[in-house]
């Protein structure tokens, strides 16, 4: 086994871990963080390719190396944004887990004045 | 066996186990400990890959703010008593069962993938000297593929959008609520006093060598983001009015720069985000000086969150 | 003088093993947080500080040299500093276990 | 043995030094206890970094340990602000 | 195979209009965050002025050349650089983004407009998320590299979660949250397919991949990781949870733009992918799938959007059933359907259905969002004599329903006749039965809103009056939907553009 079908393999688990965090755990910050999990597995399997792709004396190929910077930039503006919404949640009702049932919920909204 | 894949084969176990603990950790405060400890093993992974770019990235975000977020979060969280209804085991294994299924079809792709892997290295390569960097990695991220970039400051800038637009009618345009050491202790002080200097040489450097060598305006820009961060958290600075004219033009002068050489492209160099060749690398390089300062600022203020207190007119 | 360099090399970066395995074996061992911290604080010091003066004669740029020794002086600067604090939070939070 | 496995071996060791280290912290129990593993990652990544970055010859891995040692001891100051609730509190509240 | 034998590999004469459409918003969100807001509003309607003409620009040229229009962004050629390209469909869905924003820009100035320019936090928001919807939007409609779609894709995400919450009510945060987890669920799992895509091809540039892809593991895995991950954030059934409450609960011109057109960027890129990036791979079971899955949106989003107290909820629900219409694209349009003459039928019904929806339920969600203003409530039960109170408002619902049944004079019975006719001849009758009963129960609850609205109450005092020129706005884009069911029953031409074995010409 060559060290990219490792990390290759490690980044299939990490994507199963992270898939099943975010399904699974019922609070909302943990699904947050297993999402950030799921994204590394994610960038992982881009730096095994990048890595299978060194040639032309690059160590690497440049591209999904440039992919995954660009997609961990994104991942961070998805987390700041998640947990701004998680904690504005929190702070008006107390949540931490989204009520299971608010389509029927959301038929008392207010209407707009 | 060489001596190098047993060191990965470590580095790989460790970094399922933190993985799962992550997942699993009782509290949310030891998740995102361990989290941030994923972080940094994680970039370690990335320089056995040979993505020296990407393990400064890693470090800088996925490690630094990302674990930042993560806990501001966590500690507006505490003590709030919501309901925690664990979902049914039924549920559990069904999930548990699609996410192995998921796994084993990535390893199975992973398995089968061709012996000879299709690669942009050599074409890269090639036009590397036209894109007038050293770096493989900043020519794709700013000459080949700078479309993506350049969209993806604009996420950036959304994001921060959708967080003010969190805040309350009474407090918008105030100040964003940071959380602070009530009274930092001397030491804390000395430390904010004196790692922010070196953390900004070491930002400057990340960007200047970013042009040739593993570095550039996100990880620059990551270094300022903590080193700010810190002195305000140890109250050396006050964290600002996000309706501060200073602090709008900051955000926006890099992704302005950047599309404004993109659309000057138009007129000499035929085409959007072309640079022309004669001025092409100073022209970078302002570019990615400008975004290494706005990046800065938008993941602070990002970290820092919607504005809370209610501005004095 | 390639070979006494190498030597130095392996003696020190040795020794530097030695304490990082001391440190974990500290850890391991101690019972509660400060006595942790200052197991801690050890390989902080003396781990990394012997690895560094090991790679030393090993790195071939003046530049690479300096670069090494200023990770070091950083790393040992702020770690100090926040095994202070870490005291001071376990101390003032009486959460010593 | 040449001197570049002599300090690959190195950072394996040390590495599983860390690794061995990292358990015992994790389990806390107390939150500060587990600051001390982002301490002893910083501490023991940059050996493990620097080992590889001189073995491999590769200079700018020693950037990537530069990178991880300022944001530990970043992360770390952040992480203690909200462990000790005590000696913490909003920028809202008192300014 | 689509652009293998019509596929120009250099800029061509006016694709600087393709970037211009992206760069144009890009500038408005800049200016707006520079100016703290400020003249936000103002800004915004001039671009979208300026887009509209944009978009014509590019209609008129993809139309006059019949050809791609491309631009390859810095000269790079793909696959080291990036296309645009602008194939027929894309053109018509860059007209159909501009008028819509614009119409939704004019009838938004009511509620977030700004007085001499003054920014609040609501106005400030709303505009700026709108521009940052419009530009993600047509960079969803003009990439053409798989990456950059997955960061014109964000761009579209995190522009429309905001807007959800923009008024701040608790229900839309949760809302917003929860559309905001499924999203980036979504938008990862899109991510690790067009990872593998790379790592088996060396390629993102779907015009590279058309010929590139084999069916073997790494393709189909990505086909459909990429695919769930674009249905969840397509909201069709059954992860469609997160649309209700979000689409319900966000102010009504936001409303409009997230039902129009936002869940369909995520549509496009499935199109994108499977008769575009890897035609080859598109069978039988698997269009079959895509199209049950449709059916079953169909049913379940017309019956629950029947069972609807309150207005917003009902037209929600209604998009999760028009979306499920557009899925029957791929088993009628695409795989071995062996009927060529089927298939471009069913192509450009499924495209008229997409546009048609998009003007018909900015139509409804305006014409709701006037009521709710007008009568302080969206209560379907308390709606009696708003007919005669409201009268435009009132016709433009209704105007708007006949599209969702598919009755003519509209574009939604072209689409939906088309579509039907398509299942004729390609002997596909078991989705002519979903169609048919679809219909039917859009009529239902179309009729049930409209009946009510007839119905007789003295005592109906509106809260605030609403202006004349609002309700006629919101009856020209009504009008719009309408005026789409001109077009000539048959193939379109334009439509196929890019794709020639679709085309009318080339059949016959």
């Amino acid at each position: 086994m060559s060290s990219a079908a490792l990390y290759g393999y490690c980044g299939a688990i990490l994507v199963g871990l992270g898939l099943y965090g975010v399904i699974a755990r019922p609070e909302i910050l943990r699904k947050i963080l297993a999402f950030n999990v799921l994204g590394t597995g994610v960038f992982l399997l881009f730096g095994v390719f990048a890595r299978r792709g060194a040639e032309a004396g690059l160590r690497a190929d440049p591209v999904p190396q440039a992919l995954v910077i660009t997609g961990i930039v994104v991942a961070f503006s998805a987390t700041a944004l998640a947990v701004a919404l998680l904690i504005r949640l929190n702070k008006d009702t107390g949540e931490v887990v989204i009520a299971s049932d608010d389509s029927a919920e959301s038929g008392k909204q207010r209407v707009r004045q | 066996m060489t001596l190098a894949f047993a060191c990965e084969i470590v580095l790989a176990g460790l970094l399922l186990a933190i993985a799962t603990w992550t997942i699993t950790a009782r509290t949310a405060f030891a998740a995102i400990a361990v989290f941030m400890v994923y972080g940094l093993l994680l970039s370690i992974v990335w320089v056995t890959l040979s993505s020296v770019d990407v393990a400064l990235t890693e470090a800088a975000i996925g490690g630094g703010v990302t674990s930042m977020v993560l806990l501001g979060a966590a500690s507006a969280l505490r003590g709030s008593k919501g309901a925690v209804a664990s979902l049914s085991l039924p549920f559990k294994i069904t999930a548990g069962m699609l996410c192995a299924l998921v796994a084993a079809a990535l390893a199975t792709v992973v398995f089968f993938l061709p012996d000879v892997a299709p690669t942009l290295a050599p074409v890269a390569k090639e036009n590397l000297a036209a894109s007038a960097l050293g770096n493989p990695v900043a020519a794709v991220l700013f000459v080949f593929r700078a479309l993506d970039t350049l969209l993806e400051k604009v996420v950036l800038l959304l994001a921060l959008v959708g967080v003010w637009s969190l805040s309350s009618d009474r407090a918008w345009g105030g100040v964003p609520e940071l959380r602070l050491y009530k009274s930092p202790s001397p030491i804390l002080v000395f430390l904010a006093q004196i790692l922010p200097p070196i953390g900004i040489i070491v930002g400057i450097y990340m960007f200047w060598a970013g042009a040739s060598q593993p570095g550039g305006a996100f990880q620059g820009g990551t270094v300022l983001a903590a080193m700010w961060l810190l002195t305000m958290m140890a109250r050396l600075q006050d964290v600002p009015s996000t309706n501060a004219p200073w602090l709008r033009l900051l955000l926006v002068v890099g992704p302005m720069a950047f599309l404004a050489a993109g659309l000057a492209g138009f007129y000499f160099a035929d085409s959007f985000l072309a640079y022309p060749p004669s001025i092409a690398k100073p022209l970078i390089i302002v570019v990615e000086a400008t975004l290494t300062v706005s990046i800065g600022v938008t993941l602070a203020l990002l970290v820092a969150g919607p504005p809370e207190k209610v501005p004095q007119q | 003088m390639r070979l006494v360099l190498d030597i130095i090399t392996v003696v020190l970066v040795s020794a530097g093993g030695f304490f990082f395995l001391a440190g974990t074996i500290g850890l391991l061992r101690f019972p509660d947080t400060l006595t942790r911290l200052h197991a801690l604080t050890k390989v902080d010091n003396l781990g990394l500080g012997l690895v560094v003066f090991g790679l030393l004669p090993q790195v071939e740029g003046r530049l690479d040299a300096l670069k090494l020794i200023t990770i070091w002086l950083l790393v040992q600067m702020s770690g100090a500093i926040v095994s202070q604090l870490i005291a001071q939070a376990t101390r003032r939070s009486g959460r010593q276990t | 043995m040449t001197i570049a496995n002599f300090l690959l071996a190195a950072a394996a060791f040390v590495l599983l030094m860390v690794a061995i280290g990292l358990a015992r912290i994790l389990y806390g129990p107390a939150d500060v206890d587990r600051i001390l593993s982002v301490q002893l990652l910083g501490s023991g990544g940059v050996a493990v970094l620097l080992l590889l970055s001189v073995a491999v010859k590769l200079p700018p891995i020693m950037d990537v340990a530069l990178m991880l040692g300022l944001l530990a001891t970043f992360v770390s100051v952040a992480f203690l602000r909200d462990t000790a609730s005590s000696t913490s509190e909003s920028a809202t509240e008192d300014r | 195979m689509p652009h293998a034998t019509n596929f120009v590999d250099a800029t061509t004469a006016d694709g600087y209009l393709l970037v211009l459409a992206i760069v144009l918003p890009v500038i408005g969100i800049l200016l707006s965050l520079a100016l703290g807001g400020r003249f936000i509003e103002r800004i915004t309607l001039a671009l979208l002025l300026a887009g509209v003409c944009v978009a014509i620009a590019i209609f008129a040229a993809v139309r006059r050349s019949d050809q791609l229009l491309v631009y390859i962004v810095g000269d790079w050629q793909p696959p080291l650089g990036i296309a645009l390209r602008a194939d027929g469909i894309s053109a018509a869905m860059i007209l159909t983004i501009a008028v819509i924003v614009c119409a939704i820009g004019l009838y938004a100035r009511s509620e977030f407009g700004q007085q001499g320019g003054k920014a609040t936090r609501a106005s400030f928001a709303f505009w700026t998320l709108l521009l940052g919807i419009w530009s993600g939007l047509n960079a969803v409609a003009l990439g053409d590299d798989l990456f950059n779609l997955y960061v014109a894709l964000e761009l579209l995400t995190f522009a429309a979660v905001p807007l959800v919450c923009v008024k701040g009510y608790e229900e839309t945060i949760r809302a917003a949250l929860r559309y905001m987890l499924f999203a980036l669920i979504g938008s990862i799992l899109y991510l690790l397919g067009t990872a593998l895509i790379y790592g088996a091809y060396g390629t993102l540039d779907i015009a590279l991949l058309a010929d590139r892809v084999r069916p073997e593991p790494a393709a189909w895995a990505a086909a459909a990781l990429m695919t769930a991950g674009l249905l969840a954030k397509t909201a069709l059934f059954p992860l469609h949870l997160w649309l209700p409450p979000a689409h319900a609960g966000a102010p009504a011109p936001g409303s409009a733009v997230l039902s129009a057109l936002v869940v369909k960027g995520s549509f496009i890129l499935i199109v994108r992918l499977w008769f575009d990036a890897m035609p080859g791979l598109l069978t039988f079971t698997a269009a079959q799938l895509l199209a049950t899955l449709g059916a079953g949106a169909v049913l379940f989003g017309s019956v629950l959007a029947l069972r609807q107290a309150r207005l917003k909820l009902l037209v929600a629900y209604s998009t999760i059933a028009q979306i499920g219409y557009l899925f029957f694209i791929f088993p009628l349009a695409g795989g071995d359907s062996g009927n060529e003459l089927g298939a471009s039928i069913a192509w450009t019904g499924g495209w008229l259905q997409l546009f048609s929806h998009a003007f018909a339920k900015t139509a409804m969600f305006m014409a709701a969002g006037l009521i709710a203003e007008a009568l302080g409530h969206d209560r379907i039960a308390e709606f009696g004599g708003i007919a005669r109170t409201l009268p435009i408002t009132v016709i433009a619902f209704g105007l708007a329903g006949l599209s969702l049944m598919g009755v003519p004079p509209s574009g939604g019975f072209v689409a939906k006749w088309m579509l039907l006719s398509a299942t004729v001849i390609e002997g596909q009758w078991w989705w002519a039965a979903v169609m048919l009963i679809g219909g039917l129960l859009a009529g239902g609850y179309v009729f049930m809103v409209i009946g009510k609205a007839l119905g007789k109450n003295a005592a109906l005092t509106l809260r605030v009056p609403i202006a004349r020129h609002r309700e006629i706005l919101v009856l020209t884009v009504a009008l719009c939907a309408v005026f789409l069911g001109l077009v000539p029953l048959q193939p379109s031409d334009f439509l196929a553009i890019g794709r020639p074995e679709m085309q009318m010409t080339a059949l016959q």
